[in-house]
């Protein structure tokens, strides 16, 4: 995490300078459209953590607005254009339910630009989709994961049974057998992104049933309180959850947006912005590995920071074949590496877990 | 006697909007007499009642309590002071048992198992046994009221209010009653007896006050007074009694056989084999004591509670299966005790309350579309003829008296021409001329043709307007008697559940007594 | 049976159970005495974040506790005042309560959502939970959980033992009677309807203080509605309530537990079993009619205006 | 000390007078609340009624917004109305709503690529039986069994919602959508769509429907014996039983009626402006709706208007939200101030206030 707002508040000294004399006359308007509320501490506070970061960045040549508790559809459709209305130049639209409404509204505005999270259609010349590779945090999870258990047993809390989720698991999982052949996940559905007392009812559940390492793709910190009681351990997610380091979080899984969208509003600013499709992962910076704590193994921590440098590198992927679906049929040959295709619409389980994809 | 009386009340007033309750009533209430209150209904006897027990204080005006200003601020206080009251309405909780319910009505209850020895105790003591552990919802009217009697006997009360007490209970019951209060005065309790039954008062009380329109117009002796002098002073004219040629029956237009009904509600009353043989021209009165299935029994006849068809039939043809207006397109109409709420929509308009039943016969809709202009016509129709006292058609229901409301909605049924009409209480809380015009209109109605079947308490009015006298006691009838020739001793036993009794038997009547 | 063991079992569902059963029981008195107010969900989210909120600037979780309490009474207030001195529909002004309560302590917890608040102090040492099998159930749980059980147990009391529960039972009976007989009605359900309002926000602030140990926006998500819910279910009897409170919380507990050991049942009615099992039983209760009928307060959602 | 005294009838003046008294009352309130935010109450008061209507930036695309966001409102409150009118307490349209939705959507979607012109309307019929079905849940649960609906109604809630999720990332998923949860963007398929029918004015069919529902409702209830009986039933259960108002027949015809329009609110909503089936379909407009009901008096016109203010007072929020950085839970318990303001001014069009002179006991 230190690493990075190093990073970014030396570009902010940097361009600082610049930033007021492009936009003398009036500062550029960035707006966001949030799902949940800032106070979510998951999701959509990274994100507003990340416009804050965008305002500190460029001081009075941005002036930043934002909409919470947007519901997808309809409603988000009117909020994004009424912000194009009222004169927004640039619209960071953070929900994947956004994905319609946000190229219907770009239409009819042809000279606001639009940046959809975690979507994949750009029907209009000024509409990009970003997104992260979380996968790749997981992969480094798991691998820490695996090694960390005691009872062989690692519990994962899922939100919903979507590609994003599975992806997750699958890679976690994978990583966790590398290192450990008689791992065993238990996967407990939330049907919810955010819902403490269903989260901490979850954790709770698969602690009961053995867990002693917990794994969560919700957002609340909730299950940490619960693995602090019983001295299970997991890790953070969304955000870095420090405040339960250094145990039960011994690491976490970041989003950090503010690279990207501070890269993109001085696109904006340079006239140099074009619509684009950005899947960036643990090399660019958009997902960061929290501090791996002391509870963690000094040889572990070691293998674990040598898997994030190779994956940073590109040196390496985290699902590179061999590979086998659930059901024993090759997905993956020796040394293959996996398409972004497969990857973005990922609804299958790679052998070894049990259980079904719910749908 | 001499010295301060018990209860003085001196140039008393309470104004509601509208209406002044007690305008400047002032009379006293002696120790150990029984001190009557006589008023038609809305003379502002129950207003007045509920300033002594504390519930309602007077605009103007004071009460002494032996000399010592009296001012209850609430209920508690009246009975501190040794002020008891059994309501017209009772104030009992059905959920409960008699013990807890008469708990509630005291200041400083002993424990339940204490209460429950004294209530059998107190309650045997006076003749009115009672079972400390029963839920009231379970009891008979008159054993409710002997909850509210024992309740206030166990507080040793120096002045007893009793609000209409006998209208729920059998001649042999008011018997019991009676007796009890005379007892009570002798050990020194005062009574303050509320009625308009005259014959009761002569029967009971040392002292009469009577009010009318909320204001004291005059007080006698009861004791030397006729019946007919305190009730013109009461209604403040002679009245006629209602009218009629000889009857003249036909035949047999509604019959009933069979007929049991299990109750809708927890405590109400199963129904058990009715049967009835209504003729055209004939007025069959069913006397009964409050609660022993006189609703269910409406219900039954007018089609709110579903039976087996063949159970009741009319004109011969099975209607048991029958709901309420596919029984009304046939002639049976009916007119159930409560108005508000059964009869009539209380916030409803007269025009609204028209359409409630008169849809059917009058044609008021065309395919479900509903001719308010029609319908407008026929309330008004109603009102007029009915001399229903009421700023118009548009007025709600509840903004009319109980007398109004009640000749509008008895108008609102003969007027539809009905081939069976069945009435529930039609003077209930209705003012004397008022009863005296439903009366009437009911006898006109039978004379033209139609059969009528009047449910009700009140036996005097039975005996003045049916042809014919059956007694419903826990849902069941006794046989029909002709009224001609009837004495009080066999209603008495009729309504106490001696069925089938063709003869009077004097072994029975004996043991009753 | 699928590996689940039932003394974990037991031990979250009792946690999970606490805060619907704190809230059913102070509903509970407040039927009893003839109110119906749906606001529940606002006031528990509101004693959640007010708990949470006193617990964490004061490092009290008693404190917590109580503003909890405090606050749940103080929007049951606004209720109590609309419906019972203003004659509101109960129906609607519960559901604005509702409305207002989630909004209110969405702005009052801004700034709380990821702090920690201060640890419960176990009850019992050691010792005591640390034996096998009774130890977990009987002894390992905070104070509140002990005192929801002793709060059943007091309000059953009340209720059917004492001259304060005959009174509440009477108002919530016939409401003109009780008025007859010179019981303050409204006073008197007031009183109820602030229980009910503190028993809720204790309910709540149980919730985010030693349930989830966490504050965010919403996060009764629909407690409020079991605990209406469980009252009928119990048909106003208080270990009633317990009991329903605690077969909800079983299947709540028990579909995660199912899910986690891999139980072969789709996951999606898995999920929805809680609402599904609550509906059924409520169906079984209800078809009972005398006893049903006879315990459901007669005046429930009238409006009482004494005339005169 | 104040008495409330019964009117003997209700005051046409103040009921007209309430709802007006209580906007202005909540403006004075919530202004407070805002002014505690520390934000101009003034400037938020009136970018929140003034501006989506009015302000020359917004107006021209914020006024047919109202009726959209107004349209599935009204649907749902007007078929709450009835029944909670007769007594019938139906609190889980949302779920109504969702199922209506699901039910529809999947009817267009079994059908998908066929492109014929009676797939959108097979789709409406199929979203009233959806929303009508599962409102038909508690009608006969309560009367073959007494049971309690507003508890299974409500209940009910949660569980269409997980059907919702289930549907969304299983049965009704996009097959072309990359594994995505979701539908298939139902707006963009020719014989799925719920167009705008006049541009630029935010008219569909929803919105269509709902003033249909509208004027159905006010005809309903003043002209037709089934309003009538409606009224009755809820005014005086004894006396609808003794005008032959069957009361099972009336809670299967109320819960019936406000669930198949809730139905079509989530289908003409899925259709339309939300375009397709996706986790968080609901937004609330079930619940929202209850208060609509109730704002509007459980009058068909009350309902129309207080359907457009709740639209106005949300998308003012949102401009609020935008321009100001009011945060969205003080929007939310702006409107809760709104039901309680109303509900509270509501006693003086049935009772008078008297000022006792006499002394306080």
């Amino acid at each position: 995490m230190k690493p990075f707002t190093k990073l970014v508040t030396a570009s902010a000294m940097a361009l600082g300078l610049a930033a007021p004399a492009i936009a003398q006359d009036d500062p550029l308007q960035v707006s966001f459209v949030y799902v949940g509320s800032v106070g979510d501490l998951g999701w959509t506070y990274e994100h507003d953590r990340a416009r804050l970061a965008l305002e500190e960045h460029f001081g009075d040549a941005v002036e930043t607005t934002y909409v919470e508790n947007v519901p997808e559809g309809a409603d988000a459709e009117r909020v994004l254009t009424q912000m194009a209305l009222s004169g927004a130049d640039l619209i960071f639209t953070t929900s994947f339910g956004y994905m319609d409404p946000t190229n219907a509204v770009a239409e009819r505005f042809p000279n606001v630009m639009f940046e959809h999270a975690t979507g994949y259609r750009r029907d209009h010349p000024n509409v990009s989709t970003y997104s992260a590779r979380f996968y790749e945090g997981r992969a480094v999870m798991g691998h820490i994961a695996g090694q960390m258990t005691e009872s062989n047993i690692v519990g994962y809390i899922g939100s919903y049974p979507i590609p994003e989720v599975i992806r997750g698991i699958n890679s976690a999982y994978l990583h966790a057998r590398e290192v450990n052949p008689d791992i065993e996940f238990r996967i407990v559905w939330a049907y919810t992104w955010f819902d403490p007392a269903v989260e901490a009812d979850a954790a709770q559940a698969l602690i009961d049933q053995g867990a002693d390492v917990i794994m969560q793709h919700t957002d609340s910190t909730a299950p940490m309180t619960v693995m602090e009681e019983a001295g299970a351990i997991g890790f953070g997610q969304a955000s870095d959850m420090y405040q339960f380091a250094p145990e039960p979080r011994v690491s976490s899984i970041i989003d950090d947006w503010a690279p990207y969208y501070i890269a993109r509003t001085q696109a904006v600013m340079d006239g140099t912005w074009e619509s684009t499709d950005t899947w960036d992962g643990i090399g660019p910076g958009m997902v960061g590995i929290g501090e791996m704590t002391d509870a963690i193994p000094e040889e572990i921590r070691a293998s674990a920071q040598d898997m994030v440098d190779a994956i940073a590198s590109g040196e390496y992927h985290p699902f590179t074949g061999p590979i086998n679906r659930q059901d024993g049929s090759e997905w993956l040959a020796e040394g293959e590496v996996a398409e972004d295709g497969t990857l973005l619409g990922m609804d299958f389980y790679v052998e070894g877990l049990t259980g079904d994809v719910p749908n | 006697m001499s010295g301060p009386a018990l209860l003085s009340i001196d140039g008393i007033t309470k104004a509601y909007p509208g209406v002044v309750a007690n305008d400047d009533v002032s009379f006293a209430i002696q120790p150990g007499e029984v001190h009557a209150l006589l008023g038609e209904n809305g003379a502002g006897k129950s207003t007045l009642v509920k300033m002594i027990y504390g519930l309602v204080r007077p605009d103007s005006g004071s009460m002494a309590m032996n000399g010592a200003p009296y001012a209850p601020a609430e209920p508690r206080a009246a009975r501190a002071l040794g002020v008891a009251m059994v309501f017209q309405h009772f104030s009992l909780f059905e959920a409960l048992n008699v013990a807890e319910n008469i708990s509630l009505g005291m200041e400083n209850p002993p424990r339940q198992r204490d209460l429950a020895k004294r209530i059998t105790d107190v309650s045997e003591a006076y003749g009115l046994p009672l079972d400390p552990f029963r839920l009231v919802g379970d009891l008979s009217a008159g054993e409710r009221q002997r909850v509210e009697i024992v309740r206030c006997l166990l507080q040793d009360p120096k002045l007893l209010v009793m609000d209409e007490p006998t209208s729920v209970l059998t001649p042999q019951e008011v018997e019991i009653l009676f007796r009890t209060l005379r007892t009570l005065r002798d050990e020194g309790t005062s009574i303050l007896y509320i009625s308009h039954k005259l014959e009761e008062i002569r029967a009971l009380c040392d002292e009469a006050t009577i009010l009318r329109l909320g204001k004291v117009v005059g007080n006698c002796d009861p004791r030397e007074t006729s019946a007919a002098e305190m009730a013109e002073m009461m209604v403040g004219k002679s009245l006629a009694a209602p009218a009629r040629d000889s009857a003249e029956m036909g035949k047999v237009v509604l019959k009933v056989s069979g007929l049991s009904v299990d109750p809708a509600t927890p405590f109400g009353t199963p129904l058990r084999h009715i049967g009835i043989e209504l003729h055209a021209g004939e007025v069959l009165g069913i006397g009964g004591v409050a609660g022993n299935g006189q609703d269910e029994l409406l219900a039954a006849l007018s089609g709110e509670t579903p039976t087996a068809p063949g159970s009741v039939t009319l004109n011969h043809e099975p209607i048991g299966n029958m709901g309420p207006n596919a029984r009304r397109a046939l002639g049976l109409l009916c007119a159930p005790e409560e108005r508000l709420g059964h009869a009539a929509a209380p916030d409803m308009s007269l025009v609204e309350n028209a359409l409630l039943t008169a849809r059917m016969r009058k044609g008021l809709d065309r395919s479900g579309f509903i001719d308010w202009q029609a319908t407008r016509a026929f309330a008004t129709e109603v009102i007029e003829t009915y001399d229903v006292r009421t700023p118009g058609p548009d007025n709600a229901a509840r903004a009319l008296s109980g007398g109004n409301l009640q000749k509008f909605v008895i108008g609102r049924e003969i007027m539809q021409d009905p081939k069976v009409l069945v009435v529930n209480q039609p003077t209930w809380g209705v003012d004397a001329s008022a009863a005296a015009a439903i009366r009437q209109a009911i006898l006109d109605l039978a004379q033209n043709g139609a059969g009528v079947i009047v449910i009700s308490q009140d036996l005097d009015e039975l005996l003045e307007v049916a042809d014919s006298f059956t007694a419903l006691n826990e849902g069941r009838l006794s046989n029909v008697r002709a009224t001609g020739g009837l004495t009080m001793e066999t209603i008495g036993l009729m309504l106490g559940g001696a069925h089938d009794m063709h003869e009077p038997d004097k072994e029975a009547l004996h043991a009753e007594a | 049976m699928f590996g689940i063991d039932p003394i974990t079992l037991i031990v979250a569902l009792v946690t999970v159970s606490t805060p619907v059963l704190l809230a059913a029981v102070g509903e509970l008195v407040v039927e009893k005495t003839g109110v119906l107010n749906l606001g529940v969900e606002g006031m528990m989210i509101t004693g959640a974040v007010m708990g949470f909120v006193v617990a964490v600037d004061t490092g009290s979780p008693t404190l917590g506790f109580l503003a909890g309490m405090a606050s749940g009474a103080a929007l049951a207030l606004i209720f109590g005042l609309l419906t019972q001195l203003l004659l509101s529909n109960q129906v609607a002004t519960g559901l604005a309560l509702t409305l207002f309560g989630l909004g209110l302590s969405a702005l009052l917890g801004v700034g709380y959502p990821g702090l920690t608040p201060p640890a419960v102090a176990d009850p019992f040492p050691d010792a005591l939970s640390d034996l096998p099998v009774v130890g977990p159930i009987l002894f390992g749980h905070s104070l509140v959980i002990y005192l929801s059980v002793l709060l059943v147990a007091v309000v059953w009391y009340v209720l059917g033992h004492t001259r304060a529960g005959l009174i509440i039972r009477a108002v919530g009976e016939n409401h003109d009677a009780a008025h007859a007989l010179g019981y303050k009605v409204i006073r008197i359900r007031l009183m109820a309807i602030l229980f009910g309002g503190a028993c809720a926000g204790l309910g709540g602030a149980f919730l985010s203080v030693v349930r989830v140990q966490n504050w965010v926006e919403g996060m009764t998500a629909g407690a409020g509605w079991i605990a209406l819910a469980l009252v009928v279910f119990a048909s106003w009897k208080p270990w009633r309530a317990l009991l329903g409170a605690y077969l909800f919380g079983g299947v709540t507990a028990l579909q995660l537990r199912l899910q986690a050991a891999g139980v072969d049942v789709p996951v999606e009615i898995l999920s929805m079993s809680p609402y599904v099992v609550t509906i059924i039983v409520l169906v079984i209760m209800s078809s009972d009619r005398s006893r049903a009928a006879l315990n459901a307060p007669a005046a429930l959602g009238k409006v009482f205006h004494a005339t005169g | 000390m104040l008495r409330l005294e019964k009117r003997p009838a209700p005051s046409r003046g103040w009921t007209m007078a309430t709802p007006v008294l209580a906007v202005v009352l909540t403006m004075i309130a919530g202004g407070l609340m805002f002014a505690a935010l520390g934000k101009s109450p003034v400037e938020a008061i009136r970018i929140i009624f003034w501006d989506p209507l009015f302000n020359t930036q917004f107006a021209s695309y914020a006024r047919p917004q109202i009726l959209v966001k107004a349209g599935p409102l009204i649907l749902i409150a007007i078929g709450l109305s009835l029944g909670f009118r007769a007594g019938v307490w139906n609190i889980g349209a949302e779920g109504q709503y969702i199922m209506g939705a699901l039910a529809g959507a999947a009817f267009g979607l079994a059908l998908y690529p066929s492109e014929s012109p009676l797939i959108f309307p097979g789709m409406v019929i199929a979203g009233a039986l959806g929303g009508w079905a599962w409102a038909m849940i508690p009608a006969i649960l309560k009367t073959r069994f007494r049971t309690n609906e507003i508890l299974v109604s409500l209940l009910l809630v949660y569980v269409a919602e997980k059907l919702l999720a289930s549907a969304a990332t299983g049965l009704l998923r996009n097959p072309e959508g990359r594994g995505f949860p979701g539908s298939r963007q139902l707006n963009r398929l020719d014989a799925m769509d719920n167009p705008e029918l006049i541009a630029n004015t935010g008219m569909h069919w929803g919105v269509v429907t709902a003033f249909i529902a509208v004027i159905m409702a006010y005809v309903l209830l003043n002209k037709h014996l089934l309003g009538y009986q409606i009224k009755l039933a809820g005014q005086a259960p004894r006396a609808a039983r003794f005008a032959g108002v069957n009361p099972s027949r009336l809670i299967v015809l109320c819960l019936g009626t406000s669930g198949a329009l809730a139905g079509l609110a989530g289908l003409f909503e899925v259709t339309g402006p939300a375009g397709q089936i996706s986790i968080d379909f609901n937004v609330g407009y079930g619940f929202t709706a209850i208060i609509v009901a109730f704002l509007g008096r459980l009058h068909p016109i009350g309902i129309l208007l207080a359907g457009l203010l709740m639209a106005l007072t949300y998308i003012g929020g949102e401009l609020a939200q935008m321009m100001l950085q009011i945060p969205a839970p003080a929007i939310q318990a702006f409107q809760g101030m709104l039901l309680f303001f109303l509900l509270a001014v509501d006693v003086l069009s049935n009772y008078r206030i008297r000022i006792n002179t006499e002394g306080v006991a």
